[in-house]
């Protein structure tokens, strides 16, 4: 699975996902986002709109990432998932809980306490 | 083959993540030819994914050394695909499994799977003892 | 499974064109798993769906409901997929093919399978003999 | 495979085809071809821009509808294959015996005969 990273605002970070998420491509990208929150950035954005498939690795890894970030008084949001993506996160009951929205501006209104100012160019 | 057999494929993947895609990829073709929509067949990916990826995760507790192959068959009908996925690993007692809410299990970053195929699937079987391996059915019907 | 075998897919279909397709999406996915690009995998395709359809035209000429299934293995190695088809059929001699030039072979309409085979991949191979049955051996690997 | 049939003048008809074109697609397309030449379509176009795939049973069909056609002093010609169906027609030698052009345009100049009149409005 590729990934891109950009800042957002000083302790925030947008990650775009490229491909598809499971058992195989799904351990290096915790990783990956365990260390973004260690590093700071304990707003993370996941934009999900080229991800083309997920399954419930897929759904711990981003509920383990949502967790790290909580302990940090922060938090994660998820942007824009194609339907069958969608789906897993409706049927998993995590819609809610993972704070699953279709726009960057939508997921920045549910990342209480993210810095907006210093996103507002992205 | 037996006659009877003229509607099925079969599949041996090893017990390797990276064989997953290469699954639901024939999993695709197999449902499209039962004649599913796009969104049953999104389904049917997801549900035989979990089972696959299970038997990698808890078949072969020993490690993955000893993980056996994965036995994957196909039964195509017209509006309707069946999945069989089989292992020879340790097995459980699918009555057994913790009953917890999807909330809670969520937020254990696990226990999902077996949920997410009950929830894609039209049938879901599960015949597994301690010992005697596993077998998972997976059943998908075309909406009318 | 022996570890050797860590690396292969192993499949079998009825000796049905309507499940080619199911054939050709596995292979796309072995193929991405090796590493090969767009173009090679194309070309994969193409070349598998020749061998298994010459199972499905040829291997059993007393009709189809004598046809047994088809046997395709997938050897994934990094930057090269190994295909392998295989029947209990009637059997040929490859020496004894025709020699015709495509153009001619073109306007029998037929003829081209195997042609195709060698022009699209890196190596082929067919082992086969009357009575007993044929293996062809695929070969595709990435460009440097 | 779907296909889509519309009159190229009097003696002419356009084929679009989509989906496939194998061993198990191509037995129904080459009675749909014969059909039509039987009928009077002595000239035939095949819009391929919509074939994700064909293999040597496709190319069959289409060399056994273009004598067809010539054994009526007409012709065939393939518009717009995308690269993996052009591919096939290269490798096998056949692109020009079938007249694989890329635009509607020039496919007609290559079917001589064709009545160019009766079709300039499609
Ligand atoms: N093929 C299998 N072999 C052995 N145990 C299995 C198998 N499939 C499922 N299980 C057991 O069922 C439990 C629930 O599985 P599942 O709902 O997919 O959640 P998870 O895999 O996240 O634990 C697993 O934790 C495991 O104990
Ligand atoms: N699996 C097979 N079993 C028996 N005969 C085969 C097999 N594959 C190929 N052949 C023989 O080789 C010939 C050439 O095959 P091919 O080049 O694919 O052209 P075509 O299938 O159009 O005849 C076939 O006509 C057949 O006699």
């Amino acid at each position: 699975m590729k990934t891109k990273k950009t800042p957002l605002g000083s302790e925030g970070a947008l990650f775009a996902l490229y491909g598809e998420l499971d058992a195989f491509t799904g351990p290096p990208l915790r990783e990956e986002l365990g260390e973004a929150v260690e590093q700071g950035a304990r707003f993370l954005v996941l934009d999900m709109s080229q991800v083309e498939y997920m399954d419930s690795v897929g759904l711990g890894i981003i509920v383990g990432a949502v967790k790290r970030t909580r302990e940090q008084q922060g938090n994660l949001a998820v942007v824009g998932p194609q339907a069958n993506v969608l789906r897993v996160f409706e049927v998993s009951g995590t819609k809610d809980l993972l704070n699953v929205v279709r726009t960057l501006e939508e997921a920045k209104g549910r990342l209480k306490g993210l810095q907006i100012d210093d996103v507002e160019g992205q | 083959m037996s006659s009877l057999e003229r509607d099925t494929v079969e599949m041996r993947i090893p017990c390797e993540p990276r064989f997953l895609s290469v699954v639901r990829l024939a999993v695709s073709g197999a449902a499209a030819r039962a004649g599913l929509g796009i969104s049953e067949v999104d389904d049917l990916k997801v549900a035989t994914s979990e089972a696959c990826t299970n038997v990698i995760e808890h078949a072969y507790p020993e490690g993955s050394a000893a993980c056996g192959p994965i036995g994957i068959r196909m039964v195509v009908r017209e509006g309707e695909l069946r999945v069989e996925v089989e292992d020879q690993g340790v097995g459980f007692d699918p009555k057994r499994l913790p009953k917890v809410e999807p909330e809670e299990r969520v937020m254990e970053e696990g226990g999902l799977g077996i949920y997410l195929m009950h929830n894609l699937m039209d049938e879901v079987k599960i015949e597994s003892a301690p010992g005697s391996g596993t077998k998972v059915v997976l059943v998908k019907r075309a909406a009318r």
